[in-house]
């Protein structure tokens, strides 16, 4: 489809959707003179089916993942569509917080439940679901940490944040918006900062550690328990960044690792569909010791009835308004009772023998390099590799073959979070989804591209060439003359350009 | 590394004999090898202990489904909550394509591949720019208080000044968040959140606080339109021209569905514009519908304080074609790290899809057929509750779609009120007697396009028999 | 994409839904020996990822109106989502025809109260809806006729149903179906049968006429009004097939113009979707004196409650099991009351001034000629057009055209019914639905594709050419030997080479 | 003729002079003009008498769900209904397939721009042909009451004969169907429907009373396996024997579900085969889910006796490309008017893509579990439900999913019962007394995979309570 924009679209006084008029016994009322509107807002004036037409278009225009996505750490699952069905339904869709709990013993039951599975995983004793995706459950864990030490009169000083340059941005990025420093270990070659790194790195100032393993290379660092060790000896508080659970779910227990506190991405591991962005819960749990730092409302099961306790003085207020993406706990409820605990040892099997079958057949493709390559054990259950040798010898990179791999029906695979550690980065990330087929179909294609990009280079650096639209053209998007975040700036800018080509409002 | 009997549904490998076949290509001898780098004493000790797996999906939709009817429901009962999250008409194409599965996926592609995505959400921005009357509209963020928190944020870096003024009578959800965003006082950062006065005739802000209150070390001023408790900010223009004077940001959150009938922000001069995405086509969902929009003019000084994401038209390799990518990304948490502006990650953007669509529907005329619907029928509302005997409507006829109903002279509580109508099928409004506003025993009432006047009228009976 | 058949995807042992091992307690029970199946069906076996991939393609290879569509006879309108949602719902979703009418009363309502609106869009007196689409309308009045002539004894002796050679197939096949002797009327130069040929075919052997009007040229029979007296005086029945119902709806009462029944098609008129081809709902009406004779159940109302009235010892029997296809009816009463009464009256406006519209456009293409061009009216909701100029002049016909618009994202056009008066025919219909942006896109294909059969005929008879496949042989669908309805058969006319090429199941 | 205020959402015409400027290109001078071709006096004089329009969404969504909320459903109440719409399990992936706008859409396209849905339906009759083992299958007709009465009709046509053989104990609904397939018996072309006799110790046909009617006159023996009241057929392929001695058709009804476990018809010497759609993965919809299949071995002879779509593979111009297409397509009402096969039309097309989804989803072992499963379970509930004092099963162990339970040493009327049962929230089996079977008062019982068995427990619970 050739789709406008649809500002573009429509005449004047269509109309897409109508309010009946006030009853006449409610009268006329208006909104004081001071304040009414005068102007008739720019939007299109459409019928309600070129609305869904429009919108139909726009999503056969995207891929998601009607191919084979291996999006690294993101771990791509199937997203079940009976949970998806139970969330619309009337009970959940139509559903106010601020019922009274007697109308919300459902959900709370649900919410409940599902705690107490994600207890069983982690060894936490409380979870919350405030957050709205990882990130911000990274931001939960500095304001707990914030509540924890304002509490005990300390918060002046402990004003570090210790992590990895490996750990996801969003640590170190909600910390310092938190208001602490970050402090960033360096990597060492065995993929992971060294001791000794760590301990210059705590002492006194050290208000807590936030830390995944493993990493996004596919490395598990074996020192971790010591790691929580010496940051706790320290006073510090131990934030597990559960992102690359899948690995080791049903292997690893948080807790006994000696961890406070630590998230789940209930949008990734769990099954809930990340849907292009959100909603997402960042599944936030954490020790007895520190629940009263939590967020309220926390859910309780009291008496065989569940409440919304709110009266938690020591709760570091609010994350976010209400009690979380509800519906998403919903699915990722239903995840975990779909799997079972057979189910959710087996999917962390499979995903990590897939990463290293993947791996395997990665290595065989002439130009490509893994990360670490000194490391010979099997990885967990992603790898980073680099294109670098084939980028120097070619000049196609990791952008190109992403861009590429869109024309393969294939959705294009993560690089890397920055810094990019290694050079021209790719991070391929199986999971428990895929079939041998897809993931045989996948490899396939970044060998065509490969072949490709040292026969036909050019094609690959034009791509995509079967998509909706060409290659979009970037550099306007850090000038300030030339960006365009909505249609009227971009009428502004571009003059009656666009307008004119499509027929006009 | 249990096999189990049969294969699961959800993955693909867990056929018989597909994982043996894999383990024999890496050449290793079972599953256990692969996990080589796990050192034996950082393996659990706990077994896991889950509820039985409900792997077929009858069982698994029969404990969801019945789960859920134990709720009671907005629709089964009448509803007059509000306060956050409001009971709006959702349009069945919207959930008809927020539901399609190429958006409702995992995965999140490349401009090249998703290019649809893409455009829907630069339509959400160009659309809700336009009622703004703003330039600029980021991808929304977790929540509207987390929009605030960002919009003070920004506020403070462009003027570096570290306090915000807000009004008293703030909603307590937003306001905890607000002051999550702006630190603890013990701490370097930290923005002092300073509230100005009400003018008790009125509700609306006292404009002699307020100026008593701006000063030179002001980041910004922040209010309302509608307000927490309803009213309409009338004084929006002085405000901002009196924040602007002291040098500070005038920060205002709106409510897009009142922007059909209620002036743009962008028009009495607004600097930076929040407001909640909930209302524009999105159920309630227990509070699982909230998302956030900031928005400004588009000035670079504004575009580099965003912290998430702006979508940005932009020219293709074919002469003539657009299409569309994020602007100024470099400066967001993915690209900065902890010099990042605040941090992003997921957030809402499902609901940028479903804003598009139900902006899409309305048009100009839509938007403002909703905000005289709504306005009539919440001050009839007002109207037949204030005749309710003990009963009074506070600032009345001041109001948009929400108002506040005192019970004090009824000699009932709003607990006790609610419990009755409850009884009666009817959620009444939220109980803010313990807000601290003084404002006795208190409800805050919400009525929408979705509450017919015979629904208004069987509130007002049932208040009559409840308050006797 | 370039989809395999579902047959030859998966693996061994792969599943896409399980089911609950029965309890214990239930103890296990067996088929008797005789009857047990012993071999293993031959289906796919696959995730339930991988079936909603593979369907999810195909609706993506389905057009399905996501450009424009303005197939003739079919009336292509909105079907809205609103009600979808509300048939969607397990109030009706999950309700079974036998429950006590107690708790049948919601849509038992809604049933009489489109009967109701039925009744006065025809001046009939009761509608039935079990028929499951136009043809099943016609053969219940095809059944109904010989109930009725049965009841008078007259059955052995009325066995002559009269209609048009331009009447729908469905009335001449399903009347035949019934038992009765078929008269077709030829068409005069006017474009309807003479009342002379009329007169001619009628008598003590007529049971029934069946009609439609206006018809598929567009040309109204002004003469209606003296077939129906003409037809009555001679005893017979007449019925009224209201396919083309959209060009006269709000101006016609079938039942002020003589007709004793009459038929809608829900799923065109009303709004409900036909989904390529049901379920679908002709719900049929007729006067008091033919009630007796419909098909039972009826829905009445008595009391203010809503009863299922079986016991009516005159009714014809049973044309379907159960009343009809419900959800249909439920989505046609939505659309009734969207509309109202206004909306109806504009809706027929605008259907027949936008085939005015197309008409001129059309006309001003070179090689595309009118039906009766002698008639120089306005036509009524649609014409038939004929492209035998240009196609004897370029050799591209209408299924050509057919071909190449689905290049255009244009749905195919509507040929003719058999028989093909004209030559190379095609049938355009506007309806209410299309903008003017619309319409006028689709003449501009059409116009397109009448300069391609000059300039580039090749092109236009071999398209498509950016459609999922290219285009189909036809040659294999009338060779016993060559064609195959299953993949079993496929498997054993075409050897292993389908298999083969695709990796086998 | 009238003109609206505002423009409807569902007319683009409808928009404020969008109408007049078409009159002005076509030159007339009002809309009264393009209907000149209707004489004055055929008008309506009756003015349109309709309910108020509700022309808002919203309003009509409240309209719809207020009425169907006032029904009584499956999921909130237990039922044990059957007798030719069952509930069964639908999983969401077919909700969602069948519910894509790209299928559930006015347009049936051409082979060329509806290749996606052309392959779905070619998939449907191929994983039918696998459960069934027989090579030819036709996309369904409006319902398997209609499909058998096609086949019969079939069966005459193949045979010249003009009587069908079919057991007494037959579902008076299909039956009725079939009755009006075979025409009165004034015409001329009629079909004699001649019953045959129950073996009174187990429900099934009576091989003596079949022998002593086939003869050759008879165009098809009909039989159903499983049965309307439930009993498996065991002699089938004796039945089918003697039907072919005899030089009549076979034709069978079977229950899909129950071919993971049941030997397929095709195998027992069936020679055309029809069946209910509705099991597979459609919902009960109030009787609006049904369809039904007819299926043969791929002969000419029967290929050219079918009514309605039959969809083929065939090659493309591309080669070693495939698409599909309809054959024998001529043969059809469409194409032959009143010389062809009977009739079609629109029918039940999108349940043909249902099924599709659903068959794929099971697999072959999916659909042994689920024969297994509701054979176990139906066996229970018939064993509890014996148990109950004064309630008998009459036919024991002989029955899939449906069986049949007499009330007559209870003293109470079934009728009587299943209104106790109502108030529990259970829907009893359909009550079978009047229909003539001689089976007292009786109820027929339908047990599927959707029933637990505590569900089972439920039901004898309280039917011990309520015949006591």
């Amino acid at each position: 489809w050739d789709e406008p924009v649809i500002m573009e679209l429509g005449r004047p006084g269509a109309r897409g959707q109508l309010f009946p008029a006030p009853e006449p016994e409610t009268g006329k009322a208006e909104i004081p003179a001071a304040m009414q509107r005068r102007d008739r807002p720019e939007l299109p004036e459409i019928t309600e089916f070129e609305a869904q037409r429009h919108y139909l278009h726009l999503s056969q225009m995207t891929l998601g993942m009607m191919g084979v996505s291996l999006f690294g750490t993101c771990t791509m699952k199937y997203n079940s569509k009976t949970a998806e069905a139970a969330t619309l339904r009337p009970e959940l869709a139509e559903v106010h917080p601020y019922q009274h709990p007697d109308t919300l013993q459902g959900v709370l039951e649900i919410i409940h439940d599902f705690d107490v599975i994600l207890r069983s995983l982690s060894g936490m004793d409380q979870f919350v679901f405030q957050a709205g995706g990882g990130a911000d459950a990274a931001y939960t864990m500095a304001a707990l940490a914030r509540a924890y030490w304002a509490d005990r009169g300390e918060l002046g000083e402990r004003t570090e944040m210790v992590t990895s340059i490996q750990a996801h941005p969003c640590n170190p990025a909600t910390a310092a918006a938190a208001g602490f420093t970050v402090v960033n270990l360096p990597l060492e070659e065995n993929g992971y900062p060294s001791l000794d790194a760590l301990k210059a790195a705590i002492g006194p100032k050290t208000a807590l550690l936030m830390i995944n393993n493993p990493d996004d290379m596919g490395i598990y660092n074996p020192e971790i328990r010591e790691w929580v060790r010496l940051a706790k000896e320290a006073g510090a508080l131990c934030f597990y960044d559960h992102a690359n659970f899948n690995g080791v779910m049903s292997k690893l227990s948080a807790r006994e690792l000696g961890f406070d506190a630590c998230m789940f991405m209930l949008h990734k591991t769990f099954g809930a569909p990340k849907a292009g962005g959100g909603p997402a819960v960042g599944a936030f749990g954490c020790s007895d010791a520190l629940a009263p730092y939590l967020p309220a409302p926390v859910v309780v099961k009291q008496d065989g009835k569940y409440l919304l306790d709110d009266d938690r003085p020591k709760s570091l207020g609010k994350i976010r308004e209400f009690w979380g993406n509800v519906p998403q706990v919903v699915k990722a409820y239903a995840w975990a009772r779909a799997m079972g605990a057979d189910g959710i040892a087996m999917a962390s099997d499979i995903s990590v023998v897939a990463n290293n079958y993947m791996d395997k057949k990665l290595g065989e493709i002439p130009g490509l390099k893994i990360s670490n390559p000194e490391i010979k054990s099997q990885r967990m259950e992603m790898t980073r590799w680099s294109l670098g040798p084939l980028a120097e010898e070619t000049g196609v990179g990791t952008v190109d073959f992403a861009n590429r791999m869109a024309d393969f029906g294939i959705d294009p695979w993560w690089m890397s979070h920055e810094p990019w550690i290694v050079a021209e980065p790719f991070t391929p990330e199986a999971g428990e989804l895929w079939s041998k087929q897809d993931i045989d179909l996948w490899i396939g294609v970044v060998a065509q591209i490969a072949r490709e990009a040292r026969e036909t280079p050019e094609l690959v650096k034009t791509a995509p060439h079967n998509q909706a639209i060409a290659q979009v053209d970037g550099s306007v998007f850090d000038d300030p003359e030339a960006w365009a975040m909505t249609w009227r700036a971009w009428q502004r800018k571009r003059g009656a350009s666009g307008k004119a080509a499509s027929g006009g409002v | 590394m249990t096999i189990e009997q049969r294969a699961h549904p959800w993955m693909a490998l867990s056929a018989p004999g597909a994982l043996q076949q894999m383990l024999d290509e890496i050449g290793v001898k079972d599953v256990a090898a692969v996990f080589e780098q796990i050192p034996a004493d950082h393996y659990r000790k706990t077994p896991l202990d889950l509820p039985p797996a409900l792997n077929s999906e009858i069982e698994l939709k029969r404990d969801l489904v019945s789960k859920l009817r134990k709720n009671g429901d907005c629709e089964t009962n009448l509803s007059f909550l509000g306060a956050g999250v409001w009971q709006h008409h959702v349009p069945a194409i919207v959930d008809e394509i927020v539901g399609r599965t190429e958006f409702a996926t995992n995965v999140w592609g490349s401009y090249q591949s998703d290019h649809g995505r893409n455009q829907a959400w630069f339509e959400f921005s160009s659309q809700l720019g336009a009622l703004l009357n703003l330039d600029v509209v980021q991808l929304p963020v977790y929540s509207w208080g987390c929009a605030i928190g960002h919009a003070i944020r920004m506020a403070a870096r462009l003027t570096g000044r570290r306090k915000v003024l807000l009004p008293v009578l703030a909603d307590p959800e937003r306001l905890s968040v607000i002051r999550t965003y702006c630190q603890p006082s013990e701490m370097e950062d930290h923005i002092e959140v300073v509230t100005i006065a009400t003018d008790p005739t009125s509700g609306r802000l006292s404009i002699a606080d307020l100026k008593s209150k701006l000063g030179p070390d002001v980041a910004a001023v922040y209010f309302e339109n509608p307000a927490y408790l309803g009213t309409i900010e009338t004084g929006a223009a002085e405000i901002a021209g009196l924040a602007r004077a002291a040098g500070a940001e005038t920060i205002v959150g709106v409510d897009p569905l009142s922007l059909g009938v209620m002036m743009a922000p962008g028009d009495y001069g607004a600097d930076i514009v929040t407001g909640p995405v909930q209302p524009l086509g999105v159920h309630m969902n227990c509070g699982g519908g909230v998302g956030g929009f900031i928005a400004s003019r588009d000035e670079a000084r504004y575009v580099h304080e965003y912290n998430g994401f702006l979508v940005s038209i932009a020219p293709t390799a074919e002469p003539g074609q657009i299409g569309f990518g994020l602007a100024s990304s470099h400066q967001n948490s993915y690209g900065s790290r902890e010099h990042g502006k605040d941090w992003t990650g997921n957030s809402t953007y499902l609901w940028a899809i479903a804003g598009a669509v139900y902006m899409s529907l309305l048009g100009p005329d839509g938007f403002r057929e909703i905000g005289d619907l709504i306005l009539s029928r919440a001050r009839y509302a007002a109207r037949l509750i204030g005749e309710v005997p003990g009963v009074k409507i506070v600032w009345p006829d001041t109001t948009f779609k929400e108002f506040i109903v005192n019970f004090d002279d009824t000699g009932k509580t709003v607990d006790a009120v609610n419990e009755a109508l409850r009884a009666r099928g009817i959620f009444g409004g939220k109980d803010i007697s313990t807000e601290g506003h003084g404002l006795g025993q208190a409800a805050l009432y919400c009525v929408t396009e979705v509450h017919s006047a015979a629904d208004i009228r069987r509130l007002a009976d049932a208040l009559k028999e409840v308050c006797q």
